[in-house]
């Protein structure tokens, strides 16, 4: 492999000193979930968790926009190389979007992008989509319960993704 | 310049010695069974029957991708190019050729760039002269590198089986036959006829076509529909000029990496679209025919006016490696017909 | 070892003036923040500078004030939607810094222009260099150098010309005659209405022993250039000033090649002879 | 292969010579080798050059989005050319998809329908010889189905499924598959070669180009690389027709293929598509089926 040995020569050779970044010191692990939630009905299943005053992990970072639809996978693959240690993204329930079928297009669309991130070896627990209704704060409660649990049982992204994500490595 | 030789099975011991001045790189074994310029130790022992590298060895000098500053908190720090004294030994003298061209931008006295003059300085270059072209693409005589051109090179050396005959270039390579004095012996009369007679048979192999008129023929400006007609089955994309050995166009580009962040050189390619593209969205060099344009005028027709020096030396990585199988000598045929 | 090329020098913004009615143009008055970097700061009207935004990127932009005043810098920078650094730029407010690499490009030829007749003439936004030359001009310890100064400026309307405060002043002056002109007049406006070219046309200004200096769009260029042969200029006494996307600012990394020639070295400021054939010229 | 190739001449001939066509994509003989290279024939004259053997690997179908691109300001009278193209079943596959999105008109286009028997890929290592690529090998189609003339020969026997090598990668532990992933980008010098050489990536302004958003970078980075790759790649999803062409193109010899196939296989697991061939109306990711899987939604309901 020809790449591999000229790049490692250029290291050896060529140590270009990088300055490492401050970051904030992190004692124990609690992971940063990114959730892209539809305006219609996930966002407000959040809104109805929090006004009914449910419990559920701080963990998650809330990106509101009006349709699961809306959500390129692009946000996805970019919200995990800028650190995100996970990805929920939710939507109204199929019948109920509120674009007629803008879910609809968004669960094919989403069942290529986890199997295929999958695939390429980052664990799918890092990649969830679900359905959440605006009535059910409960659920969405549970739902981010799930995901941080999940997302904190691999553990720091030490494991496979390291070498994609760009706050830590120096590549 | 002087000459020396060394038995072949002497060989490792003058690369021991050479790690003594630095770190020694040259052609090593790659996984697949290529060369690939690697460091050169007891157990990676130098290749020196090979073609050519896939990647040029401006990679070294001028990488693909370097750190020039990093921000945080609204300081910005310079990161400053490091010290690390390096040997290049065994690589192809079209490659060296191509770094006796960068020197003319790089370290052209107006401005010079201090990330790739430092490595510059820090580096010995030893090539070794062709025996056989590495492909059908190798065009080295029509630019007038030639297979055992010195351009470049601190010191050229020619294998010839039973031992290798080492002849300096510059100072630091008269330095170099100086330091290590006690391998080297004086070559004998046979050898040096053998390096004469290497060089003349591989002349004889190579395309005896030149392009020394091209310059001529090029500054008539071609008709643009002869660019368009040689560009209408180029794919815009960057393999030709990130392989050639003597394309250094590059870009700024800045990361952020969190909470700061850095300025990178990385290297770019007159092929893109976007490489002229303004902000305005004009841009001058909207069609691939242009940008076609732009590329062959640069190395056989700007670059010899500015530098005297055709920017080409006859590699023909560009060839090899084009999608579409372009070739750049049928280019300057076609458009100065 | 000499400075580094590819490093800034780090530069604060002491005041920022809306130039136009589209707000699109904004100067930036700059001042140093390390002092030896002021006196290292030398340079020639028709030079440009890097202006760079550590986090966001780099954009050329010629330098809008005079080497006499002292201290200061300024850029105009125009706003362009799909501009990354310029629209940052204008965001930034008075006390924030960023980074300025330069001076660079060569520059109006003064020496050449000495003991000349100086006809100026100037387009849209391509004016900020003229507006340097012009104030370096009038200095008094210069004035005495150069013969008559004529200025034809055009925008496209009277809210779009830069620089309003001074264009009054020089209208005012004796020792400078200033001819401005809007390609569309709107309400209050009582100046001259009328495209660049045609003013030049009937401004008329001898050619004799003289020198113009034209910058504008490509568009002016291209209409203005030839009355401006048609009334004597030569070739080789058009001076103007180039614009090419640009990375290194030093002739390095290829972006701003026209013909032989860097637009960012050996430029920005070329004489129509040696441009004129050049096919990727742009007018 | 030589009768195929004089018929294939004598076709494109007639088609000039009836005034059916004003521009003919096919192959014309290397500088370097005995392999084809894209070639535009414009009248009679060009179709001596036209060459047909088992070099002929470029999809040309890429050349199409650019041929049919209306101008900004067309000129009075403005018509698209009517294009002839020599086909292999995989760039027929890329033709039909390219026409389902618009990038082609159909009704401008003579499809020429090749046998293929595979084709050669020189080696990106120059020691080796070229060898017959993988997408040849793994090819269930090699004849293109919406061809307009086809021009008989041997063709190569189609295989039932080509996706074992997917499969056994699939049951890797995902750390490995990582590393896999990982070290086929380490080897990208971002040429963008594959992107350019794609048919199906004929976007005006790439992703990868945008600076407002920056997605990634021109740098080459692995960060950036990784993020290029997997952006660009997912892309394909549902349009990848397996031709190889990113695969042949990369001078790196970057194991694309074994990440972009995946996408092909699960548009043809998961919904059933098969782009190219499966006279869907709509390309995959632009519709739905209510009854679409919903095996990967999370409920956290759910013990």
């Amino acid at each position: 492999m020809q790449t591999k040995a000229v790049k490692q020569s250029a290291k050896k050779t060529l140590p270009t000193k990088e300055t490492k970044l401050p970051m904030a010191a992190q004692s124990s692990y609690e992971p940063t979930i990114v959730a892209f939630l539809c305006n219609w009905c996930s966002y407000a299943g959040a809104d109805l968790a929090g006004v009914s005053r449910l419990q559920y992990p701080t963990n998650v970072r809330v990106v509101r926009v009006p349709c699961s639809g809306r959500v390129d996978p692009m946000y996805v693959i970019k919200a995990l190389q800028q650190g995100a240690d996970g990805v929920l993204v939710s939507g109204c329930h199929p019948g109920d979007c509120h674009y007629i079928s803008g879910n609809l297009v968004a669960r094919r669309k989403f069942a290529m992008l986890k199997s295929f991130l999958d695939y390429l070896g980052i664990e799918p627990q890092r990649v969830q989509f679900s359905w959440v209704s605006a009535s059910e704060g409960g659920r969405f409660a549970s739902l981010i319960e799930k995901v941080v649990s999940d997302v904190k049982k691999l553990g720091p992204r030490g494991g496979s993704a390291e070498t994609f994500r760009r706050c830590h490595a120096n590549n | 310049m002087r000459k020396q030789a060394i038995d072949t099975l002497k060989l490792k011991k003058l690369i021991a010695a050479m790690g003594k001045d630095g770190e020694v790189f040259g052609p090593v074994a790659g996984e697949a069974g290529e060369a690939v310029l690697g460091p050169l130790t007891d157990k990676t022992p130098a290749v020196l029957n090979f073609g050519n590298f896939k990647l040029p060895l401006k990679r070294v000098f001028f990488p693909q991708c370097e750190v020039l500053s990093t921000a945080f908190a609204g300081t910005v720090t310079e990161e400053k190019p490091e010290h690390k004294k390096i040997v290049l030994f065994g690589i192809r003298t079209c490659d060296a050729k191509a770094m006796d061209h960068l020197d003319r931008v790089f370290l052209s006295q107006d401005a010079i760039d201090p990330y790739y003059s430092r490595r510059r300085e820090d580096t010995l270059v030893i090539s070794m002269a062709c025996t056989a072209p590495a492909s059908s693409a190798c065009f080295c005589l029509s630019t007038g590198a030639g297979p055992s051109n010195r351009a470049g090179a601190d010191a050229v050396a020619f294998n010839l089986g039973k031992a290798v005959v080492f002849e300096s270039v510059t100072e630091r390579g008269d330095a170099f036959l100086t330091k290590h004095k006690t391998l080297f012996r004086q070559p004998t009369a046979a050898e040096l006829e053998g390096v004469k007679r290497q060089e003349a048979a591989t002349h004889k192999k190579l395309s005896q076509q030149s392009l020394s008129d091209a310059p001529k023929l090029l500054k008539k400006q071609p008709d643009p529909g002869r660019w368009a007609e040689v560009s209408a089955t180029c794919l815009s994309c960057g393999a030709c000029t990130y392989l050639c050995p003597t394309c250094h166009c590059f870009d700024f580009q800045e990361e952020s990496v969190g909470d700061g962040s850095r300025k990178l050189r990385v290297h770019d390619a007159c092929m893109f679209e976007s490489f002229t593209r303004e902000a305005s969205g004009h841009n001058p060099r909207a069609d691939k025919s242009k940008r076609m344009q732009q590329r062959v005028m640069h190395k056989f027709s700007y670059a010899p006016e500015n530098y005297n020096e055709l920017f080409c030396v006859g590699c023909g990585r560009c060839i090899v490696n084009c999608p579409s199988a372009i070739d750049i000598r049928e280019t300057i045929a076609k458009v100065t017909l | 070892m000499s400075r580094n090329p590819y490093v800034a020098m780090p530069m604060r913004i002491d005041r920022i003036r809306i130039e136009n009615d589209a707000k699109d143009l904004k100067t930036f008055r700059l001042s140093f923040c390390n002092k030896s970097d002021e006196s290292d700061f030398r340079y020639v009207c028709g030079q440009f500078a890097m202006l760079s935004l550590p986090g966001t990127g780099e954009c050329p932009v010629g330098i809008a004030s005079s080497p006499f005043d002292k201290g200061v810098l300024e850029f105009t920078v125009k706003r362009y939607a799909s501009g990354v650094v310029t629209t940052a730029l204008h965001d930034l407010s008075e006390g924030d810094g960023f980074g300025v690499r330069g001076p660079m490009g060569n520059g109006f030829p003064f020496q050449d222009l000495k003991g000349k007749n100086l006809l100026i003439v100037g387009g849209g936004f391509a004016f900020t260099t003229l507006r340097s030359t012009i104030t370096y001009l009038l200095d008094p310890s210069v004035r005495g150098d150069y013969k008559n100064i004529t200025v034809i400026y055009g925008a496209r309307g009277p809210g779009e010309l830069l620089y309003k405060a001074e264009l009054a002043q020089w209208q005012q002056r004796s020792d400078i005659k200033t001819h401005i002109t809007v390609d569309k007049g709107s309400e209050g406006w009582t100046g001259r209405v009328g495209l660049v070219p045609n003013v030049v046309k009937e401004a008329a200004p001898s050619a004799a022993d003289s020198y113009c200096i034209v910058c504008g769009p490509p568009i002016m260029l291209k209409f203005t250039l030839p009355p401006l042969l048609d009334l004597g200029f030569t070739p080789d006494k058009i001076l103007t000033s180039l614009e090419r996307k640009m990375t290194c600012g030093i002739g390095k990394c290829g972006r701003c090649n026209i013909g032989k020639y860097y637009v960012c070295k050996d430029g920005p400021v070329f004489s129509y002879d040696k441009i004129k054939d050049i096919p990727e010229n742009g007018f | 292969m030589q009768t195929t190739e004089k018929t294939m001449r004598e076709t494109v001939k007639k088609l000039f010579l009836d005034n059916k066509v004003d521009i003919v994509i096919g192959f014309q003989k290397s500088t370097v080798s005995d392999s084809g290279r894209p070639f535009f024939a414009r009248s009679v004259a060009d179709t001596d050059k036209l060459v047909w053997n088992d070099g002929c690997a470029a999809n040309l179908a890429v050349f199409l989005p650019k041929l049919f691109e209306k101008p900004l300001r067309p000129r009075e009278g403005f018509k698209p050319p009517r294009v002839g193209i020599i086909v292999k079943g995989c760039d027929g596959r890329s033709v039909s998809g390219l026409i389902k999105e618009k990038q082609a008109l159909r009704d401008h286009l003579i499809i020429i329908g090749m046998p293929c028997s595979g084709m050669k890929t020189a080696s990106k290592n120059r020691q080796e010889a070229a060898t017959v690529g993988r997408a040849c090998v793994e090819c269930a189609a090699p004849l293109a189905n919406e061809a307009d003339i086809v021009i008989r020969g041997d063709l190569k026997k189609p295989v039932k499924s080509g996706y074992d090598r997917i499969k056994k990668f699939q049951s890797l532990p995902a750390k490995e598959r990582w590393e896999r992933f990982v070290a086929e980008m380490s080897k990208c010098i971002r040429c963008n070669a594959c992107r350019q050489a794609c048919p199906n990536c004929y976007c005006a302004v790439c992703f990868a180009d945008q600076k407002k958003p920056s997605w990634t970078s021109q740098a080459a980075r692995l960060s950036d690389t990784i993020v290029f790759h997997m952006g660009r790649m997912f892309h394909q999803a549902g349009r990848c027709v397996e031709c190889d062409a990113c695969v042949n193109a990369c001078p790196m010899g970057v194991d694309l293929r074994l990440f972009t196939q995946k996408l092909a296989h699960d548009a043809h697991e998961l919904f059933g598509v098969t782009p190219g061939i499966t006279p869907e109306e709509l390309p995959m990711l632009q519709t739905f089926k209510q009854d679409d899987t919903e095996c990967f939604i999370t409920d956290p309901e759910e013990k």
